[in-house]
């Protein structure tokens, strides 16, 4: 049974939102108690997850695990599985760190509906929270689905002009996608009960029997299913050409929603990716790795590039994130420790960075309600330390070196240049390296059509500078860029054993044999 | 001796006649009248196995089908004289405010 | 001779089916329905079921189809209405269906393996006497039998409400 | 007397509610003022000690009475819980509606526990005449509840509409009975012919019958009649008419209780008597595996076209209870599903989930319409999301818990009645069971679009003028209640329930262990 | 000790930037120009007491490491060598001197703290590339120097063309990264590791002892994408055209010149553009076996010197003459590494810093003289005004233009001398090379003269227009250039953000303040006698050591043997190539001759140019260049139509509005609308009418019994 912590952090925003829905009517104006009760609960969801990093063995495994049955009838053997191990650690930390700064951030933007707001936002963290955290398919399916709720009525309710056409592409999308994961993990709990007689959605156990050979879908089974997982996660990821709802969903939800969209709810794609196709699909993974990477590679650049000529901010990073996860599923069809490792130090990266950039698109758009480019310029003059803060932001999201991004793209490119596994790795791992220079074209170019220049906007020119809770919200994703960019060790070591477990499932290849001949690295590797 | 497949022609026949006159019919008494019909074709079916079985339960079925059809004269008659009550008309073809 | 006399009743019955459907009058065709079950009873007592053919023509033809024509009465409805049908297009698509459904009837009757009526063993007390009516309901159709009475009942408690004037 | 089995403790729950029904409109007669008041918690009570009844029927595996016409099994007291639930709901919702309408109250539920009654035997029925009988029962008085509002022309077009439909389909099935009749003589057997399911399901196994293919046509004809009353395609089309035009409450009355009973009895006759299946192999003749075939290739194309038919044309439906009796015969779909695979207990969890849900979908539709269903529109529910909080989430749950998400009651169901098809497919080795749930999973798909549609309108859409917050009646706010409460529990914690259906047996396998 | 050298000018950056906002300009001053001297002394020291006598000239220092992850490792450690070692010690101290003129000429400009703050930030990120002890940190050093060029580029941010020029750099240089960093994945892929060396200490192994172990690849344009040591090679380079200007990323220096004009001085002059070379000579051991590499290196090289050379002899903007002679300079560097003399290239690198950064500081002496007048159109006759600028200025002119035994002459002469003595390239390449480069001696001797002429001699041609009407002539240089982003350079600072537009608004030019002028002096200094470092050994006829080249012969790689010797074939008549050892060139006194053969031609160039430039322009300062130099060939514009334009329009009209909205998104809605179809198809079934309901119960019933019956 053992330890309840991760159902604590799970149930915590709940009951934060339960709290918030019951507390005081109040006259309907002041709605400031309700704001603090809930940034208390997400507050506080954060510090106790902060036992999550440092209690967590970098030794790997699965920690913090509850396990209790759940449900047995009619052969289901649903349990109440959670668990982190190095995947899912830094991602249940990105989760509960976004969450409180998208409250603070949007604080004075959420006009309407502030209580109802407040307990869509929580409700969404407990999703997110178990989705990272579920061991069990159908727990993950669960939380997957559920969480779907929130977030459209995160766009439907607080979101711009066409919400409601993007809130329900964004859902319908996602719906059936995932529904197409549910086929999936009912044929996998199927095949596997079938070949084992244990009838269970662990995704431990199945993985650990597939490891163990003692389940062997036929190829065709593999393929089929891989595909029922891998088009839902590539949907939420999202991949070129299932990326299109992804600008909608952005440019219409509200800042904090465009923060968790951006920040969690796209890594629970590549998270799935890592989790499910990897391990379990191995063969598949390998035959299909060449497709998945020429669309990663031109969802790297197609993004990059429609990014570049997008007119409105929020609509550019939207493509950007297409460009940007693209990379981290190159990274993960790498099937390399630098690309797995990679991919999933990019997933935290762009969270963090991209959440910074919506919440710098929110701030403008508080005070212009305008997020068109050409509606700005020369905005260093009236907000310095606005400007400050986008750049370091904008310069993250370009991957320059010794801020978070660079460590991640870097180590994707080079697990998937150095690829033995994955086809044609040279040619992937360069082409998607045009993405640096895309990226510094789109961001750059927007941020000087933005901050530099005359300021000619009349408008423009009472603009007021980051206030203190803006500031406060910022500066938490400011220092994390830096400490993740110079220090990505405590990050990268609590992952390892993780990846490598992924790693050696795939690699674990009767056909391919080593990396490059000849390559002398593995002497190097006992060195340290 | 009549062969046991004559009652099932006719019943057969009758039934077909039921079944169409329910949807060409317009008035909706007639309608009603047709689906009598329709019930009556059961029951001599019924009634022909029970016969030529010599089973019982065949026209036992036949009686309750009976006191089913009585029931439902009733309901039926009334339903049709709320309807008209409120529209002056039986004609069914005018009932086609919910469609869609 | 029997063969002749089930050729009469069906033509009969049949004939009055059909007459219910070309009378444009409900209450003619509620009239020549009351053939039809007449014809009905007639060929039920060649089939030995005398309770039935009797329950047919007392109750069904009787005081089923009293309550139809007083209902045609009482409301006093014109027949089908002289307006052009809206739905024309049934009447040609009815006959293929007919057709259809009774190529289907025959196709199974044809499968009908001949078999004759089992000889009379017990007079009065035989399959479709009153006795064995009796007998059976309530015996074996005990429960049925009592579960009409719900019926009926919940049919008055029915037919009351809808039918009831709204001042009452 | 003995011999047939007289044993009023197996009837007691119809006995119950059809006493009490009478006792209603006893005091509906004779004190109309006072004794008023009380109708409605003596129909829960009456409801209630059904209910007691039907569970204190359990553990008698397969026993019959009054001559082999009714059976109790877990089956039944399955399907005879579900009805129990759905009329206690519908009182709960229909209290203070029936007031305010300035029906006739004592008849109205009087009416719905004849209807009770009706789907009790249906349920309870071991022989083709008492189905028909639960049938007749059931259909007539809900052909009189959806007149009930005489003055409304819409209503009385739904209950001619369902009347000349319903009673045609009655045809239709009486005359498959009677030729499935003719089909199990047996020369010289005791009886000869029978309706008995027992028997029916003997002699099919035995493959001795007087004619295979009027068994054919016989259980076609049926399978008209049941497919009528469950509201599938082609048969559906009676449905969404029906249910728009009758007062709310009886439509909520009509796409759950009769639609869940119906089921029952289809289930009895298709699953539990027409099959090879769930028979030991040894018994199954070439008839009964033949019969089983054609019927499940028949149903699969059924299920197809009324999950297809139902989630497409709601998509467009613009009145809610339009588009919900469109979603409900989507639903019967779904419930084919597991239909098909020939798993009853999933159809069951099915039916018992979506009744739940979508009577509570129904009472919200019923407080919002107001008197006369005048506000039934979606567009009538435009903003109402922020102004009625606690309808609104409800509403909202019950819709996205129709739409199948998780930790909720449809959820649970439909992944029961898919995994189902999906190991049977699997284990007779039926690719149509796979196509039938990928079909089922994009129709959720689809489905999700509509469903949607009412939550954008309440939440998302500006606020329509002149709504006002409706007050809710104590009755109808604990029907609510209850309907939320099911609705997450059997989506939460469905394990006991599960694992109760999963032990439960129904004659078939009292059969089996006979022999 | 080095990671001090390096965290000092960081430090300095962090106060600055989070504290300086608030502080006077003096304590700016203080704490950027003290940092900045703590790292140059620390940097003296460091070399003169841990690596002069260190045997094996390494000196490591292992911070922590930063990256590993699988076999792939990467750290914060620095390595001092004497490629390094040289390279740190110019590098502080032109940055040093540099920062001191940047306070006086920076003086009254609202941005000063961020200014040096951001100064600050580049000289840590130009220490961390230049001591890395491996690649990928050197390219954490790489882009930040390439950020902070941005930044400094886009220092007034409130002028279009400044953003414009910022980001243009920043972005051509991402173009050169991506060649880098390919190049590096290219390397870790073949050998496994990024680390330059072999450290027992840390555990890891060296690139360059790895591929000192290698076989000479053949000299071949296939081998450019055989994945080899050529592909490596290749790619390194591109990296450096990037970051120092060479054709054909070259495009953005010029238009660099929007930054401040310190900051051109060091940046874009003295240190940063110069890492290609230093990064090409880092990796000469790569680069002795990739001959093809070496090949395109040197062509490249000279083919930038010239180009850039004519372009700038045609420009009238101060700085921009500067920067296309910048180029041209850096075009003779990788000439140098081309033909394997890595030791020349660095020696030049080395006098260039003093010169250029001189010859820049000079042109902000005078543009801040001129009120920000950067038209030397509108100068002339300013040696009177200004005449420490000018004498100053007259050094960095002279040792630029080669002109004997300033610092300048001796390292160009070395270049040109090894182009044509190199045994690396097949046969008339060296020649053809050698030619290349004395002419563009030549015509940077021109257009330098041109330059000072203009600017210091002559009539005084600012007087007449006075400083209002610059503004208006520049309208007039747009039509005439063009495009006029150049063009507006001249115009003066917008309000509120010029370094010092509340100061001088007109008067006569004057000389600059004493913190302007001494670093001029110093620079002088440096830019006269920097070369006798590094005198040509055959010059001196071995008198005189070259001790710049001895010094880094432990960092500077050479041809193996075997490979030399298929090269000896092609050029049997040539002394074996100096790349060889300076020991050998030592030793071959004989060849003498024709070193100072080449060096006398060299010389006859330098004052032959320097001749003609003063004479014709003495007479027609304002001679109109041809349009086609002046234009800079239309590089921009090609560029523009042939790569920009056809990118932003594909991605607007084809990706976005075409393959997103209307075929993918098109798909998507076509999908709901097709389900929104069948639908409303579908409920037409509905009719509202119960006979044809019936009539469809029928259907439906006559096929499911005949399906039943016939089956």
């Amino acid at each position: 049974m053992g330890n309840y912590l991760l159902t604590v952090l799970i149930l915590l925003p709940l009951a934060g939102a339960v709290a918030v829905a019951i507390a005081g009517r109040g006259d309907g104006t002041n709605d400031r108690p309700l704001k603090w009760t809930a940034l208390f609960f997400s507050l506080a969801t954060f510090v106790i997850s902060l036992a999550l990093p440092f209690g967590f063995n970098p030794a790997g495994g699965l920690q913090f695990e509850t396990n209790v049955p759940w449900i047995n009838a009619f052969n289901l053997g649903v349990r109440y599985h959670v668990a982190v191990d190095g995947l899912s650690l830094w991602l249940v930390l990105l989760t509960t760190f976004l969450v409180p700064v998208a409250l603070i951030s949007s604080w004075d933007s959420i006009h309407r509906r502030v209580r109802e707001f407040l307990i869509v936002m929580l409700a969404l963290e407990t999703g997110m929270i178990g989705v990272f955290v579920a061991m069990d398919m159908f727990v993950f399916y669960l939380f997957w689905e559920v969480m779907l709720i929130p977030m459209y009525f995160l766009i439907g309710v607080w979101g711009g002009e066409r919400r409601i056409y993007a809130a329900v592409k964004f859902v319908l999308y996602t719906v059936v996608a995932s529904l197409l994961m549910l086929a999936g993990i009912i044929a996998v709990y199927y095949l596997h009960g079938q070949a084992t007689g244990n009838f269970t959605f662990d995704i431990a156990a199945i993985t650990r029997d597939i490891a163990a050979g003692t389940f062997d879908m036929t190829e065709g089974e593999e393929r089929w299913i891989f595909w029922a997982f891998a088009i839902a996660f590539l949907v939420k990821v999202p991949l070129f050409p299932f990326h299109t709802w992804l600008p909608d969903a952005h440019v219409e939800a509200p800042t904090a929603g465009s923060v968790i969209l951006a920040g969690i709810l796209l890594k629970m794609g590549t998270y799935g990716l890592m989790r499910f196709n990897l391990p379990m699909f191995p063969e598949a993974s390998r035959h299909y790795a060449t497709l998945i990477a020429a669309l990663a590679v031109v969802g790297i650049i197609y993004g990059a590039l429609v990014a570049m000529v997008q007119p409105d901010i929020k609509k550019l990073v939207a493509y950007s994130s297409v460009s940007h996860l693209g990379f981290v599923v190159l990274g993960i069809f790498s099937f390399t420790d630098q690309g797995l490792q990679g991919a999933l130090y990019q997933m935290l990266n762009h969270g963090v960075s991209t959440g910074a950039l919506f919440m710098i698109v929110g701030m403008i758009y508080d005070r212009r309600h305008t997020r068109l480019i050409a509606e700005f310029g020369g905005l260093a003059t009236v907000m310095p330390a606005f400007s400050t803060t986008f750049l370091i932001v904008t310069l993250s999201s370009i991957a320059l070196p010794l801020l978070n991004g660079f460590v991640g793209e870097f180590l994707i490119l080079i697990g998937t240049f150095t690829s033995g596994v994955l086809p044609r790795a040279k040619l992937f791992g360069s082409l998607a390296a045009l993405g640096m220079i895309l990226s510094a074209v789109y961001m750059l170019w927007m941020y000087q059509r933005v901050i530099f220049g005359e300021l000619k906007n009349p408008l423009n020119l009472s603009l007021r500078d980051l206030n203190g809770r803006e500031r406060l919200a910022l500066a938490p994703m400011i220092a994390l860029i830096f400490v993740m960019g110079i220090f990505p060790g405590p990050f990268l070591s609590r992952s390892r054993t993780a990846m490598e477990a992924i790693k050696s499932r795939v690699d674990h290849s009767p056909t391919e044999t080593t990396v490059a001949a000849g390559n002398p690295v593995a002497r190097m590797d006992t060195s340290h | 001796m009549i062969p046991l497949s004559w009652y099932l022609g006719l019943s057969a026949v009758l039934f077909t006649i039921g079944a169409v006159g329910v949807s060409i019919k317009r008035n909706a008494i007639s309608i009603f009248l047709c689906i009598e019909l329709m019930l009556n074709a059961a029951n001599l079916t019924l009634v022909a196995f029970s016969g030529f079985f010599g089973d019982l339960s065949g026209q036992l079925f036949v009686f309750i089908v009976m006191t089913v059809a009585a029931a439902e004269a009733a309901v039926g008659l009334a339903i049709i004289i709320s309807v008209f009550r409120n529209r002056e008309s039986l004609n069914v073809d005018d009932l086609d405010a919910l469609k869609l | 001779m029997e063969k002749a006399l089930f050729i009469v009743l069906a033509v009969i019955a049949v004939a009055s089916a059909l007459n219910i459907l070309l009378q444009r009058n409900p209450l003619y065709s509620a009239l020549s329905f009351i053939g039809t079950l007449a014809a009905l009873s007639a060929l039920y007592i060649t089939l030995r079921a005398h309770f039935i053919a009797a329950i047919q023509i007392i109750v069904y033809a009787g005081a089923i189809m009293v309550l139809f024509v007083f209902v045609i009465m009482l409301l006093n409805a014109p027949g089908d209405q002289p307006r052009v049908d809206k739905q024309k297009g049934l009447r040609y698509l009815a006959i293929p269906f007919a057709g259809a459904l009774i190529a289907e009837a025959f196709y199974v009757i044809r499968s009908v393996k001949p078999i004759s009526m089992p000889a009379l063993i017990d007079g009065d007390r035989g399959v479709g006497s009153t006795w064995s009516i009796g007998t059976g309901l309530f015996t074996q159709y005990l429960l049925p039998f009592e579960v009409t009475s719900v019926l009926i009942l919940m049919a008055i408690v029915g037919a009351m409400v809808l039918a009831k004037r709204e001042n009452d | 007397m003995n011999q047939i089995g007289i044993n009023y403790h197996a009837v007691l729950p119809e006995m119950i509610t059809a006493v009490v029904a009478v006792i209603i409109m006893l005091i509906d007669a004779f004190s109309k003022k006072l004794e008023r008041r009380i109708v409605g918690s003596v129909s829960l009570l009456g409801i209630a000690g059904a209910a007691a009844a039907v569970l204190s029927l359990w553990g008698r595996n397969g026993e019959t009475s009054f001559g082999g016409m009714l059976v109790t099994d877990d089956f039944r007291l399955i399907f005879s819980m579900i009805s129990l639930i759905v009329t206690f709901l519908i009182v709960l919702i229909s209290l203070r509606w029936v007031d305010e309408e300035g029906l006739p109250k004592g008849e109205y539920f009087a009416m719905l526990l004849f209807a009770t009654t009706g789907m009790l035997f249906m349920a309870s029925a071991n022989d083709l005449v008492m189905i028909f009988l639960g049938l007749e029962i059931t259909s007539i008085s809900t052909y009189v509840l959806c007149g009930y509002r005489r003055t409304d022309p819409r209503s009385n077009e739904s209950a001619v509409k369902y009347f000349i439909l319903g009673s045609f389909s009655t045809a239709f099935l009486l005359y498959g009975i009677a030729l499935v009749y003719g089909a199990t003589y047996v020369p010289l057997a005791d009886p000869v012919a029978t309706t008995n399911l027992v028997l029916i399901k003997e002699r099919i196994a035995a493959g001795n019958l007087f004619s295979e293919p009027m068994l054919f046509a016989g259980a076609a004809m049926m399978l008209v009649g049941f497919g009528f009353k469950v509201a599938s395609a082609p048969f559906h089309i009676w449905s969404p008419d029906v249910y728009q035009g009758a007062p709310t409450p009886v439509t909520a009355f009509l796409s759950t209780g009769s639609k869940a009973s119906a089921f029952a009895a289809f289930a009895r006759v298709f699953i539990l008597t027409f099959s090879a299946a769930s028979v030991g192999a040894g018994l199954s003749g070439g008839v009964a595996s033949s019969l089983q075939a054609v019927s499940t290739n028949v149903l699969v194309v059924m299920a197809i076209l009324t999950m297809t038919i139902g989630n497409l044309v709601a998509l467009v439906q613009t009145n809610i209870k339009r588009m919900l009796a469109y979603s409900s015969i989507a639903h019967a779909g779904y419930a084919l599903v597991g239909f098909v695979a020939m798993d009853w207990r999933s159809v069951a969890f099915y039916l018992l989930s979506y009744v739940v849900i979508n009577i509570g979908a129904f009472a919200v539709i019923e407080v919002i319409a107001r008197r006369g269903d005048k506000r039934t529109d979606i567009s009538d529910y435009a903003g109402i999301g922020f102004q009625s909080p606690g309808l609104s989430t409800a509403l909202s749950l019950f819709m996205l818990s129709l739409a199948g998400i998780p930790l909720t009651a449809g959820f649970m169901a439909k992944l029961l009645v898919f995994k189902a098809a999906w190991v049977a497919g699997a284990e007779h080795g039926m690719p149509s069971l796979y196509a039938l749930v990928v079909v089922g999973v994009v129709n959720s798909a689809i489905s999700w679009y509509y469903y949607l549609r009412v939550v954008v309108a309440m939440y998302f859409a500006e606020p329509a003028t002149g709504f006002k917050a409706p007050l809710l009646s104590k009755s109808l706010a604990a029907g609510l209640i209850l309907a939320v409460l099911g609705t997450l529990y059997l989506g939460i914690m469905p394990g006991r329930l599960l694992d109760k259906l999963e032990q439960a047996r129904d004659r078939i396998s009292v059969v089996k262990i006979k022999q | 000790m080095l990671a001090t050298i390096i965290l000092a000018p960081l430090v300095g950056a962090a106060i600055l930037g989070m504290f300086g906002k608030r502080m006077g300009e003096r304590a700016i001053g203080l704490i950027a120009c003290s940092t900045v001297g703590i790292s140059a002394v620390t940097s003296f020291i460091a070399f003169f007491t841990r690596l002069l006598p260190d045997a094996d000239r390494r000196v490591h220092e292992h911070l922590f490491t930063w990256i590993s992850v699988g076999s792939f490792r990467s750290d914060f450690a620095f390595l001092l060598d004497p490629l390094s070692g040289i390279y740190i010690l110019f590098i502080t101290f032109v940055a040093f001197w540099i920062h001191v003129f940047a306070t006086g000429y920076m003086h009254g400009d609202k941005g000063y703290w961020r200014f040096f703050a951001y100064l600050n930030l580049f000289m840590f990120s130009m220490l961390t590339l230049i001591l890395a002890d491996n690649f990928l940190l050197m390219f954490v050093g790489w882009e930040g120097v390439g950020l902070c060029s941005y930044l400094l580029i886009g220092y007034y941010y409130n002028r279009d063309y400044a953003g414009d020029a910022a980001k243009k750099a920043f972005i051509v240089n991402r173009i050169g990264d991506f060649g880098f960093a390919i190049g590096l994945m290219l390397l870790f892929l073949k050998c496994g590791t990024i680390f330059y060396f072999d450290n027992a200490s840390q555990g890891v192994r060296g690139a360059f002892d790895w591929a000192m172990t290698q076989a000479s690849e053949p000299l071949a344009a296939s081998m450019i994408f055989a994945g080899g040591l050529t592909t490596i090679a290749v790619l390194f380079f591109v990296g450096a055209t990037g970051k120092s200007a060479q054709i054909p990323l070259y495009v953005w220096l010029p238009d660099a010149m929007a930054g401040p004009t310190p900051v051109s001085a060091l940046i874009h002059a003295a240190t940063m553009v110069t890492a290609g070379v230093y990064m090409v000579s880092r990796a000469s051991s790569i680069f002795v076996h990739a001959p093809t590499a070496m090949l395109i290196v040197a062509v490249v090289g000279a083919a930038t010197a010239i180009f850039a050379a004519t372009i700038g002899l045609a420009q009238w903007d101060i700085k921009k003459v500067l920067a296309y002679s910048t180029i041209s300079q850096l075009g003779y560097m990788f000439l140098a590494c081309g033909v394997g003399a890595f030791g020349a290239g660095i020696f030049h690198v080395f006098t260039h810093a003093f010169f250029k950064a001189l010859l820049f500081l000079g042109s902000g002496s005078v543009i801040v003289g001129m009120h920000h007048e950067q038209d030397m159109r509108k100068m002339g006759g300013l040696k009177k005004y200004m005449p420490l600028t000018f004498f100053t200025m007259a050094v960095g002119w002279l040792a630029i233009s080669g002109v004997p035994f300033l610092s300048g002459f001796f390292s160009k002469d070395e270049i040109l001398y090894r182009s044509y003595t190199t045994g690396v390239l097949p046969d008339p390449l060296p020649k053809i090379l050698w030619a290349i480069g004395a002419i563009t001696a030549l015509i940077t001797a021109v257009y330098m003269t041109r330059l000072m002429v203009l600017t210091f001699w002559g009539k005084e041609r600012f007087a007449g227009d006075g400083h209002a009407g610059a503004r208006h002539e520049g309208g007039k240089g747009r039509g005439g250039q063009g495009h006029g982003r150049d063009e507006s350079h001249q115009a003066v600072t917008p309000p509120g953000v010029g370094p010092d537009e509340h100061e001088h608004h007109s008067g006569p030019p004057r000389e600059s303040p004493r913190s302007m002028v001494i670093p001029l002096i110093v620079l002088a200094i440096g830019a006269a006698f920097a070369g006798y470092l590094g005198v040509p050994e055959g010059l001196s006829g071995g008198a005189i050591p070259n001790y710049i080249e001895r010094f880094l012969e432990p960092s500077i790689a050479h041809l193996p043997l075997a490979a030399r010797g298929a090269e000896e074939s092609h050029a049997a008549s040539v002394e074996p190539s100096h790349a060889e050892a300076p020991a050998s060139a030592h030793a071959a006194g004989g060849d003498h001759t024709t070193e100072i053969v080449l060096t006398v031609v060299s010389s006859v160039l330098a004052l032959l140019g320097v001749g003609l430039g003063w004479m014709w322009y003495q007479r027609k300062p304002l001679w109109q260049p041809p349009r086609l130099l002046e234009e800079k060939y239309y590089v921009d514009e090609i560029y523009d139509a042939a790569l920009v334009r056809p990118i932003k329009v594909g991605s607007t009209q084809v990706l976005w509005k075409l393959i997103d909205v209307r075929l993918i998104d098109g798909a998507v809605n076509a999908a709901a609308y097709t389900a929104g179809m069948l639908g409303s198809a579908l409920r037409y079934m509905q009719s509202g009418f119960v006979r044809g309901y019936v009539a469809m119960v029928v259907l439906g019933a006559l096929l499911i019994i005949g399906y039943f019956v016939i089956r």
